[in-house]
């Protein structure tokens, strides 16, 4: 528990400083976290991709062999709970935004194993702000997705909160920490 | 003169028509000329919110003619940014809430609740929301509803501490906010009230008084099972009572005709075979009802944890109060969202994720009409006209 | 030459009505009429179709047996010169805008030949204003399209001007006469 | 906790990962993160203007790298509503011509120039321009020059009455207005100045005073045959000569380094069998140059009569000084506009009208690599970074 109680507590205060809500302290039991992007429907992968072609993308490796798959595919590892554009297909990387947009300050997390060494990560979903829709590389999975009344939960809010823009470009995929196995 | 030398060279190679008798030319048309709707929109019309995925602050409404395979599309209602939108049949008018920024992308924040003619489609009135706050997220009905008799609007504020603006449709401006910290999406209840869906899986229901401040609310405990029994967001309205499905097919009703919402006996969309690993409810607008008060939910043969936005390939026609599985009508495919006509002959309006819309005939579960991605790139509302 | 010149006149009232800049009269000789639209290469058709399945529309008659063709296509005679989305699918109809749009008090004209009578006529292609790209039955034909030099004869303007918004909605294609056919 | 709950089940399900020596876990990451470009552009870098057809208002400029078959996308810069684009490689900035509304399709209309930064796309500055009266049109470069060593801007007006207003750019203000009556498109020429197509058929060239007034102006009359030999309006750069292909193919050169444009000897991009009916320049950016100061010319083997915007299947390298037709280059399909990069080997850049962007050896005229349609919907100007 302890790990993910700090990644709360460290992400209460991002909360804090990045809005001026009176009423934020009321909720943050609630809605920490928020969601990263929005949701398309995975039937309309391939629509979306149109313009572009798929499976026309050779495949993005991290280098390392402890951080294996295609960051701009659907199915790497960090992605189990994003919604949105990738940013990998945009500009910015996995874990940061393109030139020119604003990474929201908080966001929705998940928790992702990462096969190559069995652990599983706490991943941060930052949306990037302030730019109009990506369009590129769309990724919606849905494992662990609840609905609205539980925000950190759900990811079909726009969380380009804090930013000085709400418009939204793509999500990012960060490693914020390993999740504790003991609990 | 240019055009006029064109004009010759095309007539010379025109010269196979008869000489004889022709008939009188085509008469000249009137200009400027801009079309009207009928104000009050015939029950094969539907409200279809295209949620443009790849220009997402580019939204509108398509207002569709599901009778009308040659002209399906009626015309367009702006809906930009994340977008909600209602419809008031009585008050012959749509209403979008939406965000706006001064330079498209970046700049000042403006977000107001327009209201448009239904026959004009030309915007009567705005009421800017104050605070920049209004919810931004993919189309949920409860971002956005009328109560008091669709002379009130109620607007979803997320920041992420959660409220909701109350205003004054007809005397366009806000009366005032109500904070609901811990509750997401609003539902019209009772004379001027609503209930909301709470973290805790309880359900509050409130009423407000003629300023539109709180005057008495009343909480519901565990009406939902977040972990296990999560309800889908946008429900299937019978009359004023509110049904929702579970991502594993259970369905609860709310009556919301009093003060405070009253659940009903829980019923089950039920079972059948050839799922892998089951069949549960997938997609976006996942039901419907008809004006039997039969269920319509949009179901997916690979349901598991997770597959609940994956969209769905048959609709199970379910009567809830006998808490009975009627019928199923298979779709020929994949859907997201779906809803059906108050027309004498009920249809089944199905879209796809691509923007197709197809319709059947929602008692024999026939393929009735095709209209193509005629209307909207990604239609995830669809509200009908009646 | 009456015809045109008939016409001509016609839209050059508009066009003083309808705008109020000083050096209007100017450039009247050079820009009397514009452009309905804008273009997008006929080899985009297929691209900008989608959403729209290519084919899958019903055709849409006139039910004029002396006005032969589908409304809903860009083969359609009036189309020959036309450059956009087309009204008929829009909401509209071949000659007036859908609800909710402001139709451009003046525009580019073509003259087309209508097979069925083997007349020439004048075809008014107005823009309808105010409502984003509708995105539906795009179409392109460039018969006797000239550079922006010669405004009259250019179809990359957007003719949304002297309406409230310059928002390009879709075109229409009205028959505003019949040209004179002798010189 | 649901969280760790999931947590839990998840780690059950990674036990076939050995137990012995783990390695070191992933190192956290710092948020939050924001890519910079390098204020540099490579030589393979290329500013591609998205016109995006299915939502105008949401135009953009893609920074694209064409050498990084992985992420060839670097950035994204708003180019709103039938935008003009501009690049400065000494100033390190982008700049854009945009109009915006208050109400995204409605409401008040400012027109503006906003400066980027290449570094890190971030909006440096804005001059709004008044009249809302900016020429709006499918892209074209000689709606908006930079001239005076890149320190100030012409944007062209289209009311229909056609005029340039003229912007300091360092100062941040408008300095003036030129009339233009009859002329279309500016050419940045001699030290603070510019030229312009007439509807005549002549060019005329203008000089301002430091204040941005005319001070001279001089008139070329018969530059082209609007009827016959019309020019396309994208011109290929050799140094400051600007060379226009006409829609038959007839190349026409002006120096436009004095303050008076000065014709160059026509040439031909040639003829090659094959055309049914003959071989003509086809699509929207038909035309680059290379280092070397050879064209290249995008053709189509269907050419008539208003083929000239159907796109080409090959590209024909011209040598427009000695007049003489050097090779031709399949592109394995049809694309809509070419550019060529300035790198040690260049490459030829083809935009199909689909988004798709391929690249092919320069001089060979070998397909190198394939992008995808990873940038642009609406690819319809494409500048190369250096």
């Amino acid at each position: 528990m302890s790990g993910i109680d700090r990644l709360t507590e460290r992400f209460a205060r991002r909360l804090a400083r990045g809005t001026s809500r009176r009423s934020v302290l009321a909720v943050l039991g609630a809605a920490i976290t928020g969601a990263g992007g929005f949701p398309l429907l995975p039937v309309a992968r391939a629509a979306s991709s149109a313009p572009g072609a798929p499976g026309s993308r050779p495949p993005m490796l991290s280098g390392n062999p402890q951080d294996p798959g295609d960051q701009a595919s659907c199915d790497y590892w960090r992605y189990c709970a994003i919604d949105g554009f990738l940013c990998t297909c945009c500009g910015g990387t996995v874990n940061s935004c393109p030139p020119g947009t604003e990474m929201s300050p908080i966001t929705w997390i998940g928790t992702c194993i990462n096969a190559a060494d069995g652990r599983a990560y706490v991943i941060s979903y930052n949306d990037c702000c302030g730019v109009s829709s990506c369009g590129q590389c769309f990724c919606n999975r849905n494992e662990g997705d609840r609905p609205q009344a539980r925000p950190q939960s759900n990811n079909d809010y726009n969380w380009c909160l804090g930013t000085q823009s709400s418009i939204y470009n793509c999500s990012v995929a960060a490693i914020v920490g390993v999740a504790d196995k003991a609990k | 003169m240019r055009i006029t030398a064109l004009v010759l060279s095309l007539l010379l190679g025109a010269s196979a028509v008869s000489a004889q008798s022709p008939p009188p030319p085509l008469p000249e048309e009137a200009l400027p000329s801009v079309g009207r709707l009928p104000a009050d929109y015939p029950a094969s019309w539907v409200l279809v919110h295209d949620f443009r995925f790849l220009s997402i602050l580019d939204g509108r409404v398509a207002v569709v003619d599901t009778a009308d395979g040659v002209r399906p599309l009626k015309g367009l209602v702006r809906a930009a940014q994340f977008a909600s939108m209602q419809y008031s049949r009585g008050r012959r008018e749509i209403f979008t809430a939406e965000t706006f920024y001064s330079r498209l992308t970046r700049g000042e924040r403006t977000d107001a609740i327009t209201i448009w003619d239904t026959a004009t489609l030309e915007p009567k009135g705005e009421i800017v929301l104050p605070g920049g706050k209004r919810q931004q997220t993919v189309s949920y009905v409860g971002q956005f509803q009328l109560i008091n008799g669709d002379r009130w609007a109620l607007v979803t504020n997320f920041t992420p501490a959660q409220s909701v603006t109350v205003v004054d449709l007809d005397a366009r401006r806000v009366l005032g906010e109500v904070d609901l910290p811990g509750c997401a999406h609003v539902f019209a209840t009772g004379p001027r009230g609503f209930s909301s869906f709470c973290a805790d899986g309880s359900m509050i229901s409130v009423q407000l008084d003629d300023k539109g401040a709180v005057v008495s609310s009343a909480t519901l405990a565990r009406v939902q099972d977040l972990d296990n029994q999560p309800l889908f967001g946008n429900p299937a309205m019978v009359g004023r009572t509110a049904w929702f499905v579970s991502y594993k097919g259970q369905l609860k009703g709310f009556d919301l005709s009093g003060p405070v919402a009253r659940p009903l006996t829980p019923a089950s969309v039920g079972t059948a075979p050839g799922g892998a690993p089951e069949w549960r409810p997938g997609g976006w607008q996942v039901m419907a009802s008809d004006a039997a008060g039969l269920l319509y939910v949009l179901m997916s043969p690979a349901g598991r944890e997770g597959s609940h936005k994956d969209g769905g390939t048959e609709v199970w026609v379910v009567d809830p109060v006998r808490n009975q599985q009627l019928r199923r009508i298979d779709l020929k495919g994949v859907a997201g969202s779906i809803t059906v006509t108050r027309e004498a002959t009920p249809h089944l309006v199905v879209a796809r994720a691509d923007g197709q819309i197809d319709l059947f005939d929602a008692a024999s579960g026939q393929l009735v009409r095709q209209l193509g991605a005629t209307a909207a790139m990604s239609p995830l509302i669809m509200v009908p006209a009646q």
